[in-house]
């Protein structure tokens, strides 16, 4: 209990985090196969980016910070719909496509 | 020095051609005859007007001619500065009489309207090259050369050319690869010196002066261009494969003129810009010259396909210039200049011949001819009269160069010229050898229907062999025009470094 | 700070210095309005609102470059753009590039049988991503830009729904699109983390401030590292290139041309702008990588396109080959002395020109279905097409860097740049790799001067396209004799910062 | 008249330039008149400068005629000049003489050739040439004319081309002389560096004045020694000589007898200042190469067969001898023999022709003998040419070889003795032709036989006047020849005196040596050699006394040639080879390996671009992980 | 307590993420993907950014999320994929060795930085009772004030996403549909 009472999580500690996230974010982008999963990932790896984003806006007793993130959700979901249409209309040929089978352009 | 002419005689000699290879790209395919005839006339008028420049030029001057200056790309100190002095006149003249040669004397298979247009694209390159006084200048005509080459060679050439064609075209850019960093350095160092920034070959060369080592460095990234270019062994590779595959009139031209880029280069932009550097490094490049001189004549003897013999012979001849170059005394590099045009003409005239040959036999491979002077004995004599002058027969053109070249060496390079003299046994071993080959002996079936050369084939090597006869009996007239500019070069070197030529009092031997 | 709604007043908004913004806003606008409610427009217009807006744009930009010369550059709407010459000229660069792709789409939708108003929309709204990347003096505007270029270049890569490899190359640049823009978002929150700004002004100001930079502030440098990492995905650059060659490939020929010019622009200039204004002070940490970028882009480029069998891909590795020249001007601006800045301007000029009408060459020849870009499809153009073929020639040899072309021109400019600046390994490099490069250009032209026509069916050029072609083949022959203007007119480009420095 | 000089080598040439252009339509037997004409007027204008030599004192007899500029570079100015000296003009006189009486035995000989015209062609170039050789004011219009005679000696060699023989030896004779032009040209080299001109007034002079080293003197001795041993073929260069006797007879007699053959020994008598300058022991190896060369030839020859290789030998033999001469200081002496194997050689070689004209192209003499009864003209010229060239008192070649082996005593017994003994050979092998030729059964019946059907037709016969007339000349010549240079008196000695501006102070003189007191022993000794060799060639060819001593190893010419053919065709064909194979394979090899590099490395790369999504965020990955590792590694450090 | 609230959170976000990467099947990934965000969206509460918290549950989850399964379902994708096979050998080593290193590099960049902001506390002003809104209305000025350019150019984003779907989503004709 006291130990609870003494150690505060310092910046450092959600920046770690978000790394970490971000690298998990990351592995999972290079080992799914399904579009949609790796998309999730980057997802993912966005939302680490946030952490990092408020984590030092707060340090810096700065809004901007927060505000980044704002655009950055805009941004996600943007992308989202784009990258949807685009798996969509591509899913739509051929279902349950992987990411694998799309190597027609290679070499 | 520079009296400005009234009339741009050089920048027409460029730009004319340039206009040419317009004029006929732009006519209609369907009049060959028009096509033809308006090549025919551009090049002959660019030819009289080389040789109106030859008329009209100062002799016993040394410096720079009908200069004209005009200022092109202000921000990186580049102008159109175009000059001639005695090194380049008789090479402009070369190219000015070699072309309509070509162009009246041997027809391309098919699609002659592009070969022409080609043809005298190239000839623009070539005329900027020698006249150009701008570094800048220099290097986009000595690389767009590349262009037209690689067309001609590729377009009508033989059964490898493409293979020749890229390999004539890469391995040239590469060695312009470095002299385009050369230049821009050059420039760029030189400033500090002059205290703008400029291109322009003769403000550097007379008013900056390079720190040893710096020199040195810039000099040789100039030095693999041109050595790739003359072709200074052991970069000579591409020039067998570029000179048997090309047509024939590709043949001539590359080895008239397109060649000589690199031994004018040396001159130029070896001797004239870096004078410190290039006498430094004379070891390096009277070594390679000799080797050149003996390797080209061996390897050349053992060639079965008699174009590539001559190109080889072409390797050994350049390296006399080479040498004569890097000898730097007043007959040495006479002879060099003097070479430069006779090896446009004696070569240029024995790719022609090989090229009547191929046409006739559709085959190069001198163990399918035989005992040709037995029924076309012209035809031999001719080959004979410019082979003897290509081995360097004393009376005819090709002795003159070569002998001042070595004369001049071996005072200030005694050895290298001991072993290089041995090349004029060589020389005649591999063109005897040939010549026996192939004119020699009883006619086979497939040879004894040889035809006899015919009039215009006649009339067009008659051309070379009287340039072949004169300058081999008189040439006093290019001498006295070339020597002024050579001495003014060794002078610039004397002064730029610590070489000092040798002077002719008794001497009093001190070995 | 405490904000009551009442006294919150926002930054002025200076319209004037957002025209080409409002003006390419306004015609998508037009396009996607009166498009879906009038049923069918005259042939051409939609291309016509599109080509119109961007004349409109460069004439705008113009007048503004003349402004700037009097009253220098500043920032506006709350320092969030730039407005500078650098921007300037960008943009007009991002005009031409959208003016001239859209007459080929016109063609392209015309050969393809469905006109619409949509491919028009996207190009400019990525025009106006690049136009907001090549101004955006904040990183989070930057980041916007971007995206709005990325998405709309995803969507119209993946636009030809009749190709697979349309919709292939969408997807591939799309999923590593986003992959690389995560990353350049992290670069941005860990700058943001150790400078407290996103605003590239601020940063500087703040960078500077610093008493020694030997201070350590891996925060900082990791974030300028994964900054770079995300521009240089963009400019695709070696290592990060390997999305380019699929996605030129697979995209239609005009979204290709497209991406090579406009998307390289936009890209470039942002890197520029970030590297030489927010993080000048740390050149000697980013310096270096650029070099190593620079020295792989131009080999692997030039190195990877020797085997190729596809005219497309080809000319997609060159580009890479060419990102790597840009980077070997980037790299001489590293140094204040050296004006590689003004020489990457130049070379991305140029190159646009080029590679819009190499690709639009390549779309003639595809024909229906955009497909035949094979080497075969082009053997014996030159009997086929003569006239094609050299305009293709001429713009092959500018790409090789022959004299008396643009290319050349732009390369030696970076090559002088570099030598200036005493980079002499890096520009011999760059050379030896242009040989190597020239190669492929040389198997282009042999196969379309030297072999025979494979296929009898004739090329159809269509008027705009054959217009653009021409239009390219004369500039290029034109800036390759008569640089002067254009040397000039970078060289100013390039004085941006001094005159910023001012306010 | 001395100021037309120029017109002795102008004729020829015009002669030369006539027949090129009208050639054809001149045919026979015109060309030939034409240019035995021309020959002839050179004869009659060098007549006339040398009258008006004579008639000036002998410090005056040095006459140039500069035509023009030549080669004027820098310190270097080489004038197109004439110089008429006694040396030249003797030498004009008998190259324009005998070229004249060989022109007009030509026409006969080549009597029916189908290329008639184009010989004499070749014959006045080469007389032309023959002319600036000898004329020439420095060594580079010698070295034009050297190369020029070269050049025609090669046509003329090869002059029946279709023969693939005759092709090969003129190649052959070409590629051998370049190896002593280019000792030449090194001599050139070496006179200009030091002296600063190529004139031989300047050079002798500055030799005369000691401003030439020992060692330049020494050098430039040597070089022209090695252009002279290419040129007049001695050891290791006179293989191409025998060869030669491809061409037609009357070019054996003219260039490969007269003439060309000896301009090595002009050169070296022109340059005797040079030489006198020298080291005394280059004039030891010119002298001991020269001996060495006679005697070496002179065993050849002994066990020839052809009749035209004994001569060939037995040329390179007496070659040798004046070079022992010059070796030994003896110029008048070895112009002296020059002249009168000029007079005897000539002689022999055209009587020689003549029998193979008689004997319809037969050369091997053991079909001949007994012919001096068919050609009586022939024969009794030819046995007196025999008996100058053997030594036999009072003809012409007893005096000269004689002077020569005078001096040799003095100077070096050792090469003396060489000379002796070659004597001995030269009047042994003559004698031995002779007979075989002339002499004993006639062996030519059977030789019809086998040409079957006509055979009559085939028995020999005398050759037209045209022929017989030089030799009725020549043969006088070879009598009184003698008389140029008699050893009785100081005053007997015409071509000393008339030689001496040029040679005098190089002369070596051998005043009261031993031999110079006792040379009428000397004198005894020679006639006794020389009848020794006679009789023991009688004994065993004649009287069959014993059977001929004709090893085999002497016939094949020690293999001294075969040797040669085998090391140049075997080792250095080979080596030649080899180095054509490393520039394919080494030097272009590495041109295109960078080539196959490249390809290998794109094939590589390649791999990479796999058309993957997740392969290409891998790369990116990993790029990501070290660009982050540098910027962090720069943060810590 | 803050450190009990930091570890439960990172560790519904931990063990969401690893899910979003280990599930075989996308809807179960979606799922673990929701359980990060609310995971993070906690963080963001206990940094005082109630705003964003808010927006991430409602944007992200809310929407983001729900367009994903939707997708799913649209197109029946959703039979497992399965994860035990790798077509690449090298992909997967490499993946965790990438993932390890950058793990390591942004940690290392984190803790040896001497930067400010790493030692400088707590900073915003968290909504009292008095200003529930402080946290929304400094965003409201901040995106209004300084980045409001920025806002503008997301109007031009979402543009592209309803005109960039329209292109790629509209059906073809029909004749294009039979193939």
């Amino acid at each position: 209990m006291s130990l609870l009472a003494v150690v505060e999580p310092t910046t450092s500690w959600f920046l770690v985090l978000s790394a970490v996230l971000f690298a998990i974010g990351t592995v999972g982008v290079l080992v799914r196969r399904n579009p949609l999963v790796m998309f999730m990932c980057i997802e993912l790896m966005l939302n680490a980016v946030n952490l990092s984003l408020v984590t030092f806006g707060r340090a810096r007793a700065d809004v901007n910070g927060q505000s980044t993130v704002f655009f950055v959700l805009v941004v996600a979901a943007a992308e989202v719909v784009v990258g949807l249409g685009i798996i969509v209309s591509i899913m739509r040929r051929r279902t349950a496509a992987s990411a694998d089978d799309l190597s027609v352009l290679k070499g | 020095m520079h009296e400005t002419a009234s009339f741009p005689i050089l920048s027409a000699l460029i730009l004319l051609p340039v206009l040419g290879s317009l004029v006929v790209a732009a006519l209609s395919n369907r009049r060959p005859e028009y096509v033809k005839l308006a090549a025919s006339l551009f090049s002959v008028g660019i030819g009289g007007m080389s040789i109106w420049l030859l008329a009209s030029f100062h002799s016993h001057e040394g410096g720079f001619q009908f200069v004209s200056q005009h200022e092109w790309i202000k921000a990186w100190g580049i102008s159109w500065h175009v000059g001639v002095d005695g090194i380049s006149l008789f090479l402009v003249v070369l190219t000015g009489i070699l072309f309509p040669l070509v162009i009246l004397g041997v027809d391309p298979h098919h699609d002659e309207k592009r070969y022409l247009a080609w043809l005298l694209l190239l000839e623009a390159g070539v005329m900027g090259s020698f006249l150009s006084l701008d570094l800048f200048l220099f290097f986009i005509f000595f690389e767009i050369v590349l262009v037209p080459m690689y067309f001609l060679i590729g377009g009508w050439g033989y059964d490898k050319r493409v293979y020749a064609a890229t390999k004539f075209f890469l391995y040239t850019m590469f060695g312009s690869a470095f002299m385009l960093v050369g230049i821009i350095a050059t420039a760029m160092i030189a400033r500090h010196d002059i205290g703008y920034f400029t291109f322009d070959l003769v403000t550097i060369a007379e008013r900056a002066s390079f720190a040893a080592s710096t020199g040195r460095w810039l000099f040789l990234s100039f030095a693999i261009a041109f050595a790739v270019k003359v072709p200074l062994f052991p970069l000579h590779t591409w020039l067998p494969d570029a000179h048997t595959q090309a047509p024939t009139g590709g043949s001539v031209i590359l080895a008239g003129v397109l060649l000589k880029l690199g031994t004018y280069g040396f001159l130029r932009f070896g001797l004239y810009l870096f004078p410190a550097a290039a006498v430094w490094a004379k070891p390096l490049f009277l070594t390679l010259a000799t080797i050149g001189i003996i390797y080209g004549a061996i390897a050349a003897t053992m060639q079965t396909d008699l174009k590539r013999l001559v190109a080889y012979s072409s390797v050994a001849h350049l390296g006399f210039i080479v040498l004569g170059t890097f000898a730097i005394t007043s007959q040495a590099l006479s002879g060099s200049v003097m070479q430069m045009v006779n090896h446009g003409v004696s070569t240029g005239a024995l790719f022609l011949m090989v090229g009547m040959i191929y046409e006739r036999r559709h085959t190069r491979e001198i163990a399918e001819l035989k005992g040709i002077q037995a029924v076309a004995p012209i035809f031999a004599a001719a080959f004979m009269v410019v082979m003897l002058s290509s081995i360097g027969v004393p009376g005819l053109n090709g002795f003159v160069g070569e002998f001042l070249v070595l004369i001049g060496s071996f005072e200030t390079a005694r050895w290298w010229t001991v072993v290089a003299a041995t090349g004029v046994i060589l020389a005649a071993l591999y063109l005897l050898w040939a010549y026996q080959r192939v004119f020699h002996g009883e006619p086979d079936e497939a040879n004894s229907s040889f035809p006899e050369l015919k009039l215009r084939e006649g009339a067009l090597l008659l051309v070379f062999i009287a340039i072949i006869g004169f300058t081999g009996l008189y040439p006093k007239p290019v001498l006295s025009r070339i020597e002024p500019s050579v001495d003014k070069l060794i002078e610039h070197v004397q002064d730029h470094s610590g070489y000092k030529a040798p002077v002719h009092e008794l001497a009093k031997e001190g070995e | 700070m405490s904000i009551v709604a009442a006294s919150f007043t926002g930054p002025n908004i200076a319209f004037t210095d957002l025209l080409p913004l409002l003006v390419w806003l306004g015609s998508t606008c037009l396009l996607l309005l009166v498009g879906s409610l009038v049923p069918k427009w005259p042939k051409g217009w939609y291309a016509g609102v599109a080509v119109t807006s961007s004349v409109a744009v460069v004439i705008l930009e113009m007048v503004k470059w003349h402004n700037l010369g009097k009253e220098g550059s500043t920032t506006a709407v709350a320092d969030a753009i730039s407005v500078d010459r650098f921007a300037v000229f960008a943009t007009i660069v991002v005009a031409v590039a959208v003016a001239l792709v859209s007459t080929v789409t016109h063609d392209y939708l015309q050969r393809e049988g469905n006109d619409g108003p949509e491919l028009y929309a996207m190009f400019l709204t990525a025009a106006m991503g690049a136009q907001i990347m090549v101004s955006a003096n904040d990183l989070v505007v930057l980041f916007l830009g971007l995206e709005t270029l990325s998405l709309s270049l995803y969507v119209l890569a993946a636009s030809n729904r009749r190709r697979e490899q349309s919709q292939e190359a969408g997807i591939k640049y799309f999923v590593l699109g986003g992959f690389a823009s995560a990353f350049f978002l992290y670069g941005i929150a860990l700058i943001y983390g150790a400078t407290g700004h996103t605003n590239l002004t601020s940063i500087a100001t703040k960078l500077s401030s610093q008493i020694s930079i030997t201070r350590n502030d891996s925060l900082l440098l990791v974030g300028i590292g994964l900054l770079l990492v995300g521009l240089a995905f963009k400019v695709s650059a070696v290592p990060f290139h390997s999305w380019a060659p699929d996605v030129y490939e697979g995209a239609p020929s005009p979204v290709s041309a497209f991406m090579a010019s406009a998307g390289k622009v936009a890209a470039f200039c942002a890197l520029l702008r970030v590297l030489t204004t927010a993080l000048e002070r740390r050149v000697d940490d980013w310096r270096p990588v650029v070099w190593a970028l620079a020295l792989l882009t131009v080999f692997v480029g030039s190195i990877m396109a020797v085997v190729q069998t596809n005219v497309k891909r080809m000319l997609a590795f060159s580009s890479i080959t060419h990102a790597g020249f840009i980077l070997v001007g980037v790299e001489a601006a590293a140094h204040p002395g050296g004006d590689g800045l003004a020489s990457s301007m130049t070379y991305l000029l140029l190159y646009t020109v080029l590679v819009i009408g190499s690709f639009t060459v390549i779309f003639i020849v595809a024909g229906s279905g955009d497909g035949a870009t094979s080497l075969d499809d082009f053997k014996g153009l030159a009997k086929r097409r003569p006239l094609l073929a050299l305009a293709f020639t001429v713009l092959l040899l500018a790409q090789a860097g022959v004299p008396f072309t643009g290319g050349f021109i732009a390369k030696f400019g970076v090559i002088k740049s570099a030598v200036e600046v005493h980079s002499y390994a890096i520009a011999i490099a760059a050379m030896v790799a242009a040989v190597i490069g020239a190669f492929l250009y040389l198997r282009i032209m042999v196969s379309m001067w030297l072999d025979d026509p494979s296929s009898g069916e004739t090329i159809t050029v269509p008027r705009g396209s054959g217009a653009v072609v021409a239009a390219a083949v004369l500039f290029t022959l034109f800036v390759g004799i008569f640089p002067g203007w254009l040397l000039d007119a970078t060289r100013l480009v390039a004085t941006y910062r001094e005159l910023t420095s001012s306010n | 008249m001395l100021d037309l000089v120029w017109l002795i080598p102008a004729l020829p040439l015009a002669g030369f330039l006539l027949i090129f252009l009208f050639g054809r339509r001149l045919g026979e037997p015109l060309a030939g008149v034409l240019a035995t004409l021309m020959t002839a007027t050179a004869f009659v204008v060098t007549v006339g400068a040398w009258l008006d030599l004579l008639s000036r004192t002998a410090e005056e007899r040095h006459h140039v005629v500069t035509l023009f500029s030549w080669l004027p570079v820098g310190g270097l100015h080489v004038d197109l000049a004439f110089l008429a000296d006694p040396l030249s003009i003797t030498m004009a006189l008998f190259v324009t003489g005998i070229g004249s009486l060989i022109h007009l035995y030509a026409i006969g000989y080549m009597h029916g050739d189908p290329k008639f015209s184009k010989f004499f062609l070749y014959l006045n170039l080469f007389v032309f040439s023959m002319l600036m050789l000898v004329l020439g004011e420095n060594l580079l219009v010698t070295f034009l004319g050297w190369e020029g005679v070269g050049a025609c000696s090669y046509f003329l060699i090869s002059f029946w081309h279709t023969r693939d023989s005759a092709a090969t030896a003129g190649k052959k004779a070409f590629v051998t002389n370049r190896v002593g032009d280019w000792g030449m040209m090194t001599a050139m080299f070496m006179a200009f560096a030091s002296v600063g001109t190529l004139s031989y007034t300047g050079i002798n002079e500055a030799a005369h004045a000691g401003h030439l080293a020992h060692v330049t003197a020494t050098g430039i001795a040597l070089m022209l020694f090695v252009g002279a041993c290419g040129k007049s073929a001695q050891l290791p260069l006179y293989i191409w000589l025998p060869d030669a006797m491809e061409g037609p007879t009357p070019v054996s007699a003219l260039i490969h007898a007269a003439t060309m053959v000896t301009s090595g020994v002009f050169l070296l008598t022109r340059m005797a200042p040079v030489l006198h300058a020298a080291y005394p022991w280059a004039g030891t190896v010119i002298a001991s190469v020269g001996a060495a060369t006679a005697l070496f030839a002179a065993t050849i020859a002994v066990a020839q067969t052809d009749i035209k290789k004994v001569l060939a030998y037995s040329t390179v033999s007496q070659l040798g001898f004046m070079f022992l001469a010059i070796g030994s200081g003896a110029y008048v002496a070895a112009i002296f023999h020059m002249v009168t194997h000029a007079f005897f050689k000539a002689l022999l070689f055209l009587g020689s022709g003549s029998v193979i004209h008689g004997m319809h192209h037969e050369q091997d003499m053991r079909r001949m003998g007994a012919l001096r009864k068919v050609m009586p003209i022939t024969g009794f010229t030819f046995i007196i040419g025999w008996l100058a060239i053997a030594g036999v008192p009072p003809f012409a070649g007893f005096w000269s070889k004689d002077e020569i082996l005078l001096y040799a005593f003095a100077n070096n017994r050792a090469l003396y003795a060489v000379g002796i003994v070659t004597a001995l050979l030269t009047a042994y092998y003559m004698t031995r032709q002779v007979i075989m030729v002339f002499y004993g059964e006639a062996r030519w019946h059977d030789h019809a036989e086998d040409h079957g059907a006509h055979g009559d037709a085939h028995t020999p016969h005398e050759s037209p006047w045209m022929m017989t007339l030089p030799l009725v000349v020549l043969a006088g010549l070879s009598v009184v020849g003698g008389a140029l240079q008699l050893p009785f008196s100081h005053s007997t000695k015409f071509l000393e005196h008339w030689l001496a501006p040029v040679v005098e102070e190089s002369e070596r003189s051998i005043t009261g040596t031993w031999a110079e007191s006792n040379k009428w022993v000397l004198l005894a000794l020679a006639v006794v050699i020389a009848g020794v060799g006679i009789a023991a060639s009688v004994a065993v060819y004649a009287k069959g006394k014993t059977k001929p001593v004709e090893p085999q190893i002497l016939a094949d010419g020690w293999r001294y040639d075969s040797t040669i053919a085998a090391l140049v065709g075997g080792p250095g064909r080979a080596a030649f080879r080899g180095i054509a194979a490393f520039d394919a394979k080494v030097v272009d090899g590495a041109v295109n390996g960078v080539g196959v590099e490249v390809r290998n490395a794109s094939g590589l790369l390649r791999k990479l671009q796999n058309g993957l999504i997740r392969s290409y965020a891998a790369i990116i990955g990993v790029a990501v992980v070290l660009v982050l590792a540098w910027f962090l590694v720069r943060g810590v450090l | 307590m803050e450190l009990v609230v930091f570890v439960l959170a990172s560790l519904m976000a931990l063990v969401g993420a690893v899910g979003v990467v280990v599930r075989r099947n996308p809807v179960h990934a979606a799922m673990s993907l929701v359980l990060t965000l609310f995971g993070i969206a906690v963080i963001f509460v206990q940094q005082g950014a109630h705003f964003l918290a808010a927006v991430q549950v409602i944007v992200y989850a809310g929407a983001i999320v729900v367009l994903f399964l939707f997708v799913i379902m649209l197109l029946g994708v959703d039979q497992a994929e399965d994860l035990s096979i790798e077509p690449l050998t090298v992909q997967r080593p490499l993946a965790a060795v990438i993932g390890v290193a950058m793990v390591g590099l942004l940690t290392g960049a984190i803790l040896t930085s001497d930067n400010a902001v790493m030692k400088s506390g707590a900073g915003l002003s968290s909504p009292t009772l008095d200003s529930p809104d402080a946290n929304l209305k400094e965003i409201a000025g901040s995106i209004f004030g300084d980045h409001v350019f920025a806002f503008e150019v997301t109007s031009i984003l979402l543009l592209v996403a309803v005109v960039g779907t329209v292109i790629l989503a509209r059906r073809l004709p029909k004749e294009e549909e039979a193939k």
